[in-house]
């Protein structure tokens, strides 16, 4: 009886002081049809040894590939100090600060993650996070859309280097409202294409939406959309990656309303995909539509500073159907890591991370493109990660990659078929040269291979379109 | 032990830095970067040592009250001990290193987990099929009024655009039936506890997609009519959607299935033991019928020719609700948990619940509180009524609820459901010991006669915690959402 | 400069705020030439994420044998409350408790450890830890050498199947105060031969010393040892493992007066062979000969119950050159451990992994006594490890299985070449009858081959001296 | 935040079970146990459930000062910030998992790092070999003398009876030569807190093995005359052993090889950063010259035919210390930590340390305290007297220590060394900030004030505190040693 502290005899003490013999009288209200004597079938009890032995098999099982991989996820180190702290009961198994004055702890510790997301991004206001990078886009796109009120609009221009799992999200979860995502595809530099779909014509749109850096890698320079959405009227949403705001000029200086983020990189583990944690952060204007709860500063009855939630009219508890979103349970946890992780980097070690990443990808890709047959797909700037082209499918090279035990990075060419056999790779700050050259030496001797030995035929239609 | 501690920007000291966590080599080398996209100052971040910051998440740490150190008798949360070794094993390296893009060759390890935990949480709802993606409950219920919509339209039945929602429901369901664009017509909670049926057959027509219903409901008692209600539901066209928070109350016992669910989502943070984290990370996981499997969001894992694969190819799927394959991390935890609990222990999760529940009402009706449902068996948690007591003595539910703080307790969650004036809804949880409920007894009516003896102390409270009551006015009127000297931008 | 929190600017402050311009002016007191500009060569530092990084890869280089010895380390499950509880800071980065009032924690907490080691063993009194079981046992001695006031002897006499380690330190530590440990050898059932060494004879001994379950797995009766050391006026020491005692009658039931164990079944990890715990524990009016640290519980000044250390006038900073030890440091993180294993535990728990190690292990020793050319070598009750002897050297034996990945038992040979080839094997809760058959069929087929490739005459001389 | 916690065994209930806990099986099967063998009953542990534990003993825990939650001035101990890497890459399952009895060949990555260790350790000592084995400073002191006494004997020289030990020094150096057989010849320290070189010199003779040395001494400042102290030790055929508890002053400055030493033992619990664990585990690893090395405790690791191994084969060693290769896991530990540091940081530790130390000092001195050595140079740590403050006010070193907690900082070392009246031993470490300084300064000049204005209130401090002061002559008359409810044996 795992977790259950009664002993037999205080059980039956009191079922007898409940005037009933036996447990199954306690669901007398329930229809008999409906109650089981029986429990469903699964498998038997294990006490913590067993399942302790089953779940390091099978985490020993999982191979830790050499990983050139982000496209979202992304491996940094993870000072040892953030999941000392946040595995400390108080915040692991604390509640939602609901009763501040038992949650000082994690309140106070919101208001600084808050301020630090603030500061990071050049923003104003941040919220206490969403569930990961791509809701919060689809929470920055329903938040844009109740902020236009001048815009009668219900789409939302989008350009098509923003990351694919954020579109389709955000498509999931917009379409109820029946708002639309229109694509604005790229042009040959990666940068958007506004010649099939003016901003400013048609019905317009509520809002215009770009990450910097992309999913492809690039980091556009945003003074483009910005003054296009002033034309348009449009909001401008940007979406980021808080690493990489360690180096580049945050988007609140370029003037963004809106700005989202997948947090997993500040000091939160690649996990095969979660939880991970959403950032989002506005101009103080648009506070009262931020979905997703607040950390405020106000004082106790002493006058002294004390953390509340607040603004919770915005919220589901309050509102019902017209709160800003649904959101209840968010990330927490992710937010006490995240926040430990700014605080032990600071704004240096935070550049300095960013620079390291920068460099090492740098190499990676000066490195692959040495190698005949690979080259890039776009020359424009990029952060830690740029997408390169292969003169062969991509699946089998990343197959036979992960045979030498490299993650090679990822096949973006089934998302982005223009782009011919693509293939995004990355590096941060954890790669090293050997290993970068390790990569490098063993994809150059695959690619010296008989493409058949790959299992494929070199590409033939979607190879070029550009 | 330390009381206050100031925010640690003001611990901050330009210059200073935890050197360990700085790269070595600041990334030298060849940059593509055009200079004007380059940030002109560091971010404005702390500037601390390694032990400053250790010390102070530390001492904020322990302002926190959590289920390691108190009881938290917070109805319709379910607040019961996270088992460390949940927490351990999904901390191994092999789970926490695999990148969402590597191949599933590569960690069959982990999706063995969770295709498992699939399989469990499918036997204890009676559903076809379960999604483990949604990463909350109110993303659960996402999933499944969107899929009641999805269903309706794959039948070209159009109309349907409303969504039937008790008054004692959770806010997440009216909050998520306007996220899908849904109209939320809502219907009254009975005196007895259940819902009239006479305006459920008012509310329901061919508008109707569907109806929420949480069972045991906020109220803690159990719709006895569910069946009833089902047909009637059934009958007009509509689907049943079950909002397994409180799944607690009936774990082994009750299938949602059997009641004539058609989806249930399960905040695997409350039965299935997760941490909340202070707030979260939670997941939903949602079972559906099987005449719901087509529209199931994508991904969930497949078995196939012995290995395991996410599949995400499911053309009448709604499509995606995270970027990657939901909170795998608290999925672990819950697979953890559910493998320790084992088919024996599913019964006794529930059972004891029920009667650590229906004891806590017992005594507490026995010492002069108002149970809303005193004719009612509890189910896992129950309802009380202050209103005597504040109408005698001004104390509202909110005082009690801070004078509860003072004695080592949480509140008990305060005015949820809206339904019953100056309500307390209690849930203890199987976790609590008998002894642990004799003495949250006895601090309410300690709580209860300082009220009466004392009504001003109990509306100060609470005096020994941390701080003293916050102003949420000033909070809210004047909102304070970042630390400004941290963000000045000189 | 890693764990210094001054800014440049706040160390120039300082030196001159001290009249000096730079840290080498701080030594001004310590002669020239012994002061270095160049500090000594060491690695240069890393940062954490290399450290890391090199941590990882060696930790990941060392095998993870299935284990099958023990010889007084022993693979137990360690419930994973345990270390999330005593890494807390609180407990992981304290002082010792000296002032009492800011370690109530730790003081309380060793309190109830106390309790429960007193409770297991069946003794009055135990005391705050000593460094391992080996120590415990040196210690054990010394003590008794000074309660024994009656005898002038200073010799102990020791059972041969007492462990080694423990009787080599023993003897490091009792060999300055010219403390002489003399053996009792073993008779062919592995009980102590008292002919050639009577307790009554001689110079007379101050203690009596035995293990249960000793070296060798077995559990000898020791109420003959009682009898003996009372008839020679000698105390009786008895050496015993925690978890064993979670099924066997506690020694303090058959008249023990000091009693000595190994703590590191209760919940430490093996770690290569430390940190460990050694556990002590004595009768009442022994106590003010007790080495090491002792938490009392009194009442505050207010009269409430409170925690301190007690009776500190035995220890080396009150009584110095005349201490009951020169022991300080001791081993107080590792009593956390132990602490919360045995509440979790209790002591229906604790049988129930006594019960299940003993299970295993007669499991074991059918399944590999079955093979043609190993046999026991005592026709005697153990609990959970037992020697076998096998018809060849015992070291390439186990080398062959360590290349199956299987760490086969302990090669006793050397230690006691009277006893043949022997191997010392063991199996905890943690083997399971597969794994047990997995040895079983790896050895058989060992044993089958030709001796002579396993490199290796068959025994000759010293196989078979009783 | 709850104050005081009740025993683990009030907690405890009759068959109450942490089942997760227990296994399965009952280990049903053969046995071979006589029946007179196994016990009665149950041992008499406590019974309770998991949620019990670690409610209990987390709450315990937040009854602790510590590293990670406040400043501790302790001086000789050195409590610096432990860094959490070094604890989380000790604990890693591949370090942890290694059964000692494992062939070497199994885990040479866990013994590269204790041979690193061993050469790191060396540089720093200025010493030819070390070992490894000694679990804390006591037992490397218990080492160092052994070995001064075989290499005498070794030589014939059996007449060497007596160690020389200042009067200032710590009390595990006199006790630790007494547990080796040898007298203790107590020699005192100058007014300038040097030793007397003419009490030496009567000290000295055929029958010194040896003397034993903290440098700096346990008064914070160095002996200056340390090369002609080590000149006329080994001119009277004795050896010079380094207690070096106090290495962080020199850490990287001075070698005590250099200073004429011949054997030295370490407290990586203090200068390199392992935790003290409330009491424990540390590490005393010793370095010895050539001379000595013979004698060298058994094992320490070896690099042969690039394999490392334990070296026990050694015929003149003073033996085994510990049943294996000593505090394993401390070691890896330091290991981590010294690698972080490097070798640029190493003199980093020892002026900082030394900086915060004299920065203390004069800020102190300035603000009227009474420091014992004024006219010295502080090392790491220093003395100050309170016994003016005491003759004015009858507040004692150790009541100024309580109001110190109540001020949220652990206690300076009181009445230590034994020759200053009413002293406190300050030891800031080099990882406590200037701000931190400057707050203890603060706190320490209130607290003098207080003791001025109100000394009533400072001798019943702390007032704040989880207790008040605890009645320590009841605890020793009385000796409540085990919680004799848990213990009845009926
Ligand atoms: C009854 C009920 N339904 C739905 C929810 C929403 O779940 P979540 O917070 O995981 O989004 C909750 C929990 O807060 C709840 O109690
Ligand atoms: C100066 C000095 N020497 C020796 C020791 C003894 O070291 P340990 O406690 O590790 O045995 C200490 C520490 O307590 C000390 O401060």
């Amino acid at each position: 009886m795992p977790f259950v502290p009664h002993t037999g005899e205080q059980s039956d003490q009191m079922l007898s002081r409940m005037g009933v013999s036996r447990f199954r009288d306690l669901y007398d209200e329930i229809p008999d049809s409906l109650l089981k004597d029986e429990p469903p079938h699964i498998l038997p009890g294990l006490d913590e040894a067993g399942v302790t032995r089953i779940a390091r098999e099978r985490a020993g099982r999982n191979e830790a590939l050499l990983c050139f991989a982000g496209g979202g996820a992304y491996e940094h180190h993870i000072p040892a100090a953030i999941w000392d702290i946040a595995s400390r009961g108080e915040f692991y198994s604390n509640y939602t600060p609901y009763q501040a004055e038992a949650a000082q702890g994690s309140l106070q510790l919101t208001y600084e993650y808050q301020t630090m997301i603030a500061g990071l991004t050049g923003m104003d206001v941040a919220n206490a996070s969403l569930y990961d990078g791509a809701t919060a886009f689809a929470e920055a796109c329903l938040m844009a859309v109740r902020c236009n009120k001048q815009s009668k609009s219900k789409r939302i221009l989008v350009a098509r280097s923003v990351h694919p799992a954020w579109r389709k999200v955000a498509h999931t979860l917009l379409s109820g409202q029946e708002i639309e995502l229109i694509e604005a595809p790229m042009d040959a530099s990666g940068r958007a294409d506004f010649a099939p779909v003016d901003p400013e014509s048609g019905g317009g749109f509520a809002a215009l939406a770009v990450a910097v850096p992309n999913y492809l890698g690039g980091v556009p320079d945003i003074r483009a959309w910005r003054a296009r959405a002033d034309r348009a009227r449009a909001l401008l949403i940007v979406g980021f990656n808080p690493v990489s705001l360690g180096l580049l000029r945050p988007p609140g200086e370029w003037g963004a309303d809106i700005v989202c983020g997948e947090g997993q990189p500040l000091g939160i583990p690649m996990s095969g995909g979660g939880p991970y944690l959403g950032l989002l952060a506005c101009k103080s204007r648009y506070l009262r539509q931020m979905p997703g709860r607040l950390a405020g500063r106000t004082v106790d009855k002493a006058g002294k500073p004390a953390y509340v939630l607040t603004l919770q009219a915005r919220e589901q508890h309050i509102r019902r159907s017209r709160a800003t979103s649904n959101i209840c349970t968010n990330q927490g946890l992710m937010v006490t890591a995240a926040t430990i992780y700014m605080a032990l980097l600071g704004g240096e070690g935070l550049r300095r991370v960013a620079a390291a990443c920068h460099a090492r990808a740098c190499e990676l890709v000066a490195a692959l493109t040495a190698i005949r047959g690979v080259q890039r797909v776009f020359d424009a700037p990029f952060f830690h990660e740029d997408v390169l082209r292969l003169d062969r499918p991509v699946a089998p090279v990343l197959a036979a990659l992960a045979e030498e035990g490299i993650l090679g990075g990822i096949d973006v060419s089934g998302e982005y078929p223009e782009l011919g056999h693509a293939l995004l790779v990355c590096a941060t700050e954890m790669r090293t040269s050997e290993e970068i050259g390790r990569y490098a030496s063993t994809l150059r001797e695959l690619m010296g291979r008989n493409l058949q030995s790959l299992g494929s035929a070199p590409c033939i239609d979607a190879s070029d379109p550009l | 032990m330390g009381q206050h501690t100031r925010l640690i920007f003001d611990v901050s000291r330009p210059g200073r830095r935890a050197h360990a966590q700085m790269p070595a080599g600041e990334g030298a080398g060849p940059s593509v970067l055009p200079a004007e996209l380059i940030r002109h100052r560091a971010a404005p971040l702390p500037e601390v040592s390694e032990l400053d910051v250790v010390r102070h998440y530390t001492r904020l740490s322990q302002l926190n009250f959590s289920i390691d150190t108190n009881s938290y008798p917070l109805g319709s949360c379910t607040m019961k001990y996270n088992p460390r070794a949940c927490h351990r094993l999904a901390s191994l390296p092999g789970f926490l290193d695999v990148h969402p893009g590597a191949p599933e060759a590569s960690y069959q390890g982990l999706l063995e987990c969770l295709y498992e935990l699939q399989d469990m949480l499918g036997a204890v709802t009676g559903m076809e099929a379960i999604t483990l993606a949604p990463m909350a409950g109110a993303q659960g219920e996402f999933a499944g009024v969107a899929m009641f919509k999805a269903y309706h339209h794959a039948r070209e039945d159009y109309g349907r655009d409303e969504i039937i929602v008790p008054d004692a429901a959770h806010g997440t369901n009216p909050a998520t039936a306007a996220m899908c664009g849904l109209k939320v017509r809502e219907i009254a909670t009975g005196t007895n506890g259940d819902i009239e049926l006479d305006a459920l057959d008012q509310a329901l027509g061919p508008r109707t997609a569907g109806i929420m219903l949480t069972n045991p409901s906020t109220l803690g008692v159990f719709e006895r009519r569910i069946l009833e209600i089902s047909k009637r539901v059934h009958a007009a066209g509509g689907l049943l959607y079950y909002d397994g928070a409180n799944l607690n109350a009936l774990l082994g016992r009750v299938l949602p299935g059997d009641m004539g669910f058609d989806a249930v989502h399960l905040n695997l943070h409350k039965t299935f033991s997760t941490p909340h984290g202070g707030g979260g990370p939670g997941a939903g996981a949602v079972g559906v019928a099987s005449a719901l499997k087509p529209f199931l969001p994508v991904p969930y894992v497949e078995k196939a020719e012995g290995a395991y694969r996410w599949q995400t190819d499911s053309p009448h799927s709604i499509g995606r609700l995270a970027a990657n394959g939901g909170n795998i991390g608290v999925l672990l935890r819950a697979w953890v948990y559910l493998r320790m609990l084992g088919r024996e222990g599913l019964q006794r999760v529930a059972d004891h619940a029920v009667l650590n529940a229906n004891y806590l009402a017992l005594r507490l009706a026995e010492e002069g509180f108002d149970l809303a449902y005193p004719e009612r068996r509890a189910g896992h948690e129950f309802v009380i009524s202050l209103k005597p007591l504040r109408d005698e003595t001004g104390v509202t539910a909110a005082d009690f609820a801070k004078a509860m703080l003072d004695e080592g307790f949480h509140a008990p969650t305060v005015y949820f459901p809206l339904l019953v004036p100056e309500c307390l809804l209690i849930e203890p949880t199987e976790t609590e010991s008998p002894e642990a409920l004799d003495a949250l007894i006895d601090a309410m009516v300690r709580v209860r006669d300082a009220a009466l003896s004392d009504p001003e102390a109990v509306r100060s409270a609470p005096h020994r915690m941390p701080i003293r009551r916050p102003d949420e006015v000033l909070a809210a009127r004047k909102p304070d959402l970042a630390y400004a000297p941290a963000l000045r931008r000189d």
